[in-house]
């Protein structure tokens, strides 16, 4: 589904957090409507590697382009770039004190400055594309995990983003929860958004990512199409992740 | 500013006073904190009641009102306080063991105050200790004070330091009152006798005078904020 | 009763229920017989429980009944009126104080790229010396004795030519501690929660003020209601010490009251209660609040919410007025 | 207010003042803003009242109906010892009425106008103690004494003791000192003798007075330092109320209740 | 493989907090050397009843035995019965102040009154067939999730208990970590240990469980072989349920 210049592009990318070397030299692209997943053991650099292309994280060194253009470093560009990306994190981060709605609007009428009005309808009409419209004046606290993480993602496409980040949007829900969740990331998949997605959930590696990317210790070992990647892993370490996650 | 300078041993000897009372009034109410937390957390009611209203007592009075009771109540009850004339003790704190019992009775108002925060201080350490470790325990067997012994308390005892710390920089602070009660020569009541008594200039004494408190409080202050710090990062 | 203490032990059972009745009423006859031989005789042989002394504070028909508890009112009123106005005007003066800071912790880490070095380098150190001006006041102001304060006020405001109610010393007396305070009480609110929050805020693109305006600071006082209104009992009990300014607070108009009817145990008994009755419902307020708190988001799948440490600290430093 | 002042040639109730003195200010506001002690029995305490009574609030009631201020425009501002100079010279109050002893260095910062009596210094001890005879008694080192924070007796007393932090006890008012005394945790309470009678008239058969006053207390009255004007006026007043009684009046109705001598008119000290 | 009596029976056991009918009428039996696996949605009671049987939580009617004794309700006799049943939590629990080893010989030293060297001993046993006997004097903190696990295994194992209870031993772990914790429980169910085991991980219930235990709203609906109840669950929250969770 790639098309002209990747949409996403990390070149030699490090990062260092004091004498831990968290990323090391990382490069990928990601093109425009792909969906590429981020596996590897914990402390390898995934949830990292995801919050360096917002910059949430700064790199050491290495450079970062989005659409066309190096990150920017602060103020009002930084602001208006993570505006473009959408972020979704494992533990929702809803804000506790708005309503579902105003969850969804905050970002459109303070950032993007869109009429009340307006962006009230597009936001219920996000919601009800989540599946829950019904609750659109609830807070956060009311309702279950795997509600509150499709909020979290009806938040983040509010914002007309042209990428979302997922870092593990299915691990802090209950079992019976994130078959509700990944539905909606996968539906957002085949409308083709670009996507880069940390997960556990190999089901939804294999079904609805284009590539997917092994990471062990910050280092990028593998890149492949998942039918790929699962059925032949390349390197050891690959192997012996696959192996671990998959048995029982 | 030359006061500073030519009263320093006033200053000197105000600093030297409220640091023995504080001493003092720390361990005493360390160990009648502990005494109260005991008696909070005990299995009996009657006992437990006595904790929680001793702590709601102190926790919501006034300190002028304890000094007050103190300094007035305890002759009323016919006690000059001499059981504090501690044999040993009152020849390095010789306020202790003089005549006069305004500083026996300011630090018992001190520790019976302090002693309420401390006692909430401890119990803020169990409450740290997660539910879990308890319950491990119970599950394995142990009985409820073998539990507390090795596993609820000597973890509690980290997790209660720093709101221990806060106590005591209050307590101190706290300490200036006792010029109003009777005890002559303290750091707070330095500053009124320089001033209005002594004639000196208000600014350059107000000087010398937060030097002593912060020269007490602000270090402890760091200290504590650099254990939250550790502590913070090793959750 | 805690969770916690009853995770501690079991539920009883019929021996452990037989072994604490019995333990309890013991308790209880020893606690009983301590009082009356170290508390009630002793008052009772110096003659301090006479109606005489008690008369005008509890005896409605007493000629002075009246005439006290009116001299009383006024007493309360004004510490409510100080106490009222030290909460008002520390809780502006500490958020501000507390957006401030965390601003400026912020903005630490900003070069200015895109502006002319010269420029940048100014602008970095004037935020380098606010900070530096900020802490220090705070580990000031924080380090000293509010009775100490209070006298410094009164006493070094008019040196410089500036006159006040001896209200308003007070009250700046105990704003310049309590607004520190609850600067620290929200900032660390504000960064305890959960940081999540804050990334929330930024990744939809949002500045760091207002993140800090709409999303940290709005949650920072829903979670730390509990420790303002603690905050707000520190202050009440704080108000007393007024008397070293001759504000006419309530203990001042207790004192007094002894002057004339010489019964000082008495008035300060009564006194005690009032004080012990108002702000342990203020504490069992900020119990509730913050029992509706947690339990509002415990439903949710977020984790608990957890005071930060420095919450604990400042609920402590509570002590911090007597 | 009754009408007076002729030398100032008034005209009816309304008086007249010469223009820009402090009277003809005051006169003009109808207000005046008093400083007393509102704990000292026979000379300041505020009642249950809520209003001060004694001999200074009855002298500064005198002093303020022939500014031709009413007796209810009156703000009574409690100034203990300690604060006194500031008060007046930050502009607080517009005099001070309050057992105020003077002193040359008070003078330095204040002015005086009296004294309109003179006070001293005594020791109450209780009524069985023998083995204090006057402030030479604390010279050995054991006995105990209690004085007012930051007041003249309490200075005074230092000089005769051998070790001040072992024998003094500073309260912030004598209600206290003499608790301590009753209850025994002191030997003796010191300060203006006029204050000591108070507590003994109150219970005459526990307290008693130990020998002479050994210091002389003049009275003033505390007003702007450069406001002599002020204090002229003033020292008139005085004069005409010994003259006319109502001085001896205003101590018949609240110290001279306890017993205490008021004697001769002091000399005024126009300094 | 159950012989005899059953070790723990629980009869019509019913367990209210304030209004909550949390166990609704639960009976269930367990036979000596049986594995139950225990399944079912969030909130419907399966911690509960699993600390029901260690009598963590007291219940509110009905009657459980163990061993053919009724629960005693407190003092020594609790304490010994508590000791004879070795219970695994999902946050491991383990003394964060006490070393891998001390956490294991504490039970045996404090409780069964073992004398330290002999205690030690068989610990490191215990510890090495858990496969971490070269962390013994480590503290909790500097190990990974699935070996602090294992380490409170062992410690559940030194009080050479009559029955193990887990309750969700694997879902606060790393997902490459959940399998060295269910194979040493998987081995444990070879050796003839009773167990009660409140999990979300399918497999392991297919291949270790001699019965399924499903559970919703308080009341126990289903109970049967893990091959008949995966096949063909009878009641339709069970099919629902899992459909939910097998899905993706
Ligand atoms: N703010 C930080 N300061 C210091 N070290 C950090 C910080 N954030 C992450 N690390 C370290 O960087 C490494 C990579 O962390 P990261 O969160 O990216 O791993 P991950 O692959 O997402 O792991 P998990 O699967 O557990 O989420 C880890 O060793 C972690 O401890
Ligand atoms: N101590 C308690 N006080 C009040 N209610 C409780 C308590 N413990 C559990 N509950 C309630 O009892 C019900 C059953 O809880 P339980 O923990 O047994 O469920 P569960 O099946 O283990 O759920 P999960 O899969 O989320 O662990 C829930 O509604 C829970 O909120
Ligand atoms: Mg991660
Ligand atoms: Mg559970």
């Amino acid at each position: 589904m790639t098309t002209s210049e990747p949409l996403i592009v990390l070149e030699s990318v490090n990062k260092w957090f004091g004498p831990l070397h968290v990323l090391d030299n990382v490069s990928l692209s990601v093109g425009r409507g792909e969906v590429v997943v981020v596996i590897g053991p914990s402390g390898s650099g995934k949830s990292t590697l995801c919050r360096t292309i917002n910059r949430l994280e700064p790199i050491t060194s290495g450079s970062i382009t989005f659409d066309g253009q190096p990150l920017p470093a602060e103020g009002r560009a930084l602001a208006k770039l993570r505006s473009e990306v959408g972020m979704v994190f494992q533990s929702f981060n809803l804000f506790a004190h708005k309503t579902i709605l105003e969850n969804v609007t905050l970002g459109p009428i303070k950032v993007r400055r869109e009429k009340p009005a307006a962006a009230r309808e597009r936001g219920l009409a996000l919601l009800d594309r989540v599946g829950i419209a019904n609750q659109a004046d609830k807070f956060p606290a009311q309702l279950s995990g795997g509600q509150q993480q499709r909020v979290a993602i009806a938040r983040a496409l509010a914002m007309q983003p042209k990428a979302m980040l997922f870092d593990e949007p299915t691990s802090a829900l209950d079992p019976e929860m994130v078959g509700e969740v990944l539905d909606v990331m996968t539906s957002l998949a085949r409308e083709g958004m670009t996507m880069v997605v940390v997960t556990h959930e190999m089901g939804f590696a294999r079904h609805a990512a284009n590539r997917v990317v092994f990471m062990a210790d910050g280092q990028l070992v593998e890149d492949a199409p998942p039918t790929e990647f699962f059925a032949n892993p390349r390197s050891e370490r690959a192997k012996d992740f696959l192996s671990k996650i998959l048995t029982h | 500013m030359s006061v500073l300078i030519d009263k320093f041993d006033v200053f000197a000897s105000g600093f030297w006073l409220t640091l023995q009372i504080c001493f003092l009034a720390a361990i005493g109410a360390l160990i009648l904190g502990s005494v109260v937390a005991v008696l909070r957390i005990s299995p009996v009611p009657p006992l437990r009641a006595l904790g929680t209203v001793y702590v709601n007592t102190f926790r919501n009075l006034p300190l002028t009102i304890v000094f007050f009771f103190a300094a007035f109540g305890l002759p009323a009850l016919g006690t000059n306080a001499d059981f504090l004339r501690i044999p040993g003790l009152d020849i390095v704190f010789s306020r202790l063991g003089t005549d006069l019992p305004y500083f026996r009775f300011a630090l018992i108002a001190l520790v019976l105050y302090t002693a309420a925060f401390v006692c909430e201080a401890l119990r803020s350490g169990v409450n740290a200790v997660p539910a879990g470790q308890a319950e491990a325990a119970r599950s394995l067997g142990l009985t409820f004070i073998q539990n507390l012994r090795h596993v609820v308390l000597p973890q509690s005892w980290t997790a209660s330091i720093v709101p221990l710390g806060s106590v005591i920089i209050a307590m101190i602070k706290n300490s200036a009152l006792i010029g109003f009660f009777g005890v002559i020569g303290d750091l707070s009541q330095t500053a009124d006798q320089l001033t209005s008594a002594g004639g000196e200039p208000f600014i350059p004494v107000a000087i010398g005078i937060s030097i002593g408190y912060l020269i007490m409080t602000v270090p402890l202050g760091a200290f504590l904020d650099r254990v939250e710090r550790r502590q913070a990062v090793a959750r | 009763m805690t969770q916690q203490s009853s995770v501690l032990y079991d539920v009883p059972g019929p021996r452990q229920r037989r072994i604490t009745l019995f333990g309890s009423v013991a308790a209880l006859i020893g606690l009983l017989v301590g009082a009356y031989y170290l508390i009630y005789q002793p008052l009772d042989e110096t003659g301090q429980l006479s109606m005489e002394l008690w008369g005008p504070l509890i005896d409605p028909g007493n000629e002075n009944f009246a005439l006290v508890w009116e001299r009383l009112g006024v007493g309360i009123k004004n510490t409510l009126i100080a106490a009222a106005l030290a909460i008002v005007t520390s809780l502006a003066v500490g958020t501000l104080l507390a957006v401030l800071r965390i601003q400026l912790k912020g903005l630490a880490q900003r070069r200015y790229a895109g502006l002319d070095p010269y420029l940048a380098y100014l602008l970095r150190g004037l935020n380098r010396t606010l900070s530096a001006v900020t802490r220090f006041c705070v580990e000031v102001f924080r380090g000293l004795p509010v009775v100490i304060t209070i006298f410094f006020v009164a006493r070094g405001f008019p040196e410089f030519g500036i006159t006040f109610d001896n209200l308003w010393y007070l009250v700046i007396g105990l704003t310049i501690y309590n607004s520190v305070v609850i600067a620290e009480i929200l900032r660390s609110g504000m960064q305890g929660l959960a940081g999540g929050q804050a990334e929330a805020a930024a990744a939809i693109g949002l500045s760091p003020l207002q993140t800090t305006r709409m999303i940290l600071l709005p949650q920072a006082f829903r979670i730390m209601l509990p420790a303002l209104i603690s905050q707000l009992v520190v202050v009440l009990k704080d108000t007393s010490l007024g008397f070293i300014i001759s504000y006419e607070e309530t203990l001042n108009i207790g004192k007094q009251i002894i002057g004339v009817l010489d019964n000082p145990i008495q008035v300060y008994t009564v006194l005690a209660v009032l004080f012990i009755a108002v702000n342990y419902s203020l504490s069992k307020l900020a119990q509730a609040v913050q029992n509706r708190l947690s339990r509002g988001r415990r439903t949710a799948n977020t984790p608990a919410p957890q005071l930060p440490p420095a919450a604990l600290t400042s609920q402590a430093e509570g002590a911090g007025g007597p | 207010g009754d009408d007076a002042g002729e030398e100032t040639g008034s005209g009816g109730s309304d008086k007249s003042f010469a223009a820009g003195s402090t009277m003809e200010r005051l006169n003009e506001a109808q207000a005046i803003t008093i400083g007393t002690k509102f704990d000292q029995p026979g000379f300041g305490l505020k009642g249950l009242s809520g209003q001060p009574e004694g001999f200074d609030v009855e002298i500064a009631k005198i002093i303020a109906a022939e500014l031709g201020v009413p007796e209810d425009k009156i703000e009574w501002v409690e100034t203990p010892s300690k604060v006194r100079e500031d008060k007046i010279a930050d502009g607080s109050v517009d005099m001070i009425v309050a057992t105020y002893t003077i002193k040359d260095e008070r003078k330095e910062r204040v002015s005086f106008a009296g004294p309109y009596y003179e006070a001293g210094q005594n020791i109450m001890v209780k009524k069985d103690d023998t083995s204090i005879t006057g402030p030479e008694s604390f010279q050995d080192g054991t006995k105990k004494i209690c004085s007012a924070t930051g007041s003249t007796p309490i200075e005074e007393i230092k000089k005769y003791l051998k070790d001040v932090p072992s024998q003094l006890v500073p309260f912030d008012t004598y209600d206290k000192c003499r608790d301590a005394l009753q209850s025994g945790q002191v030997d003796a309470v010191t300060t203006d003798n006029v204050i000591l009678l108070g507590y003994i008239a109150d219970d005459e058969d526990a307290f008693k007075l130990a020998g002479e006053n050994f210091t002389k207390e003049p009275y003033g009255i505390g007003v702007k330092k450069e406001d002599t004007e002020f204090r002229d006026f003033i020292n008139d007043i005085l004069e005409k109320a010994y003259a006319d009684g109502s001085w001896q009046q205003a101590w018949d109705d609240t110290a001279g209740t306890f017993g205490a001598e008021l004697g001769t008119p002091p000399t005024i000290d126009r300094y």
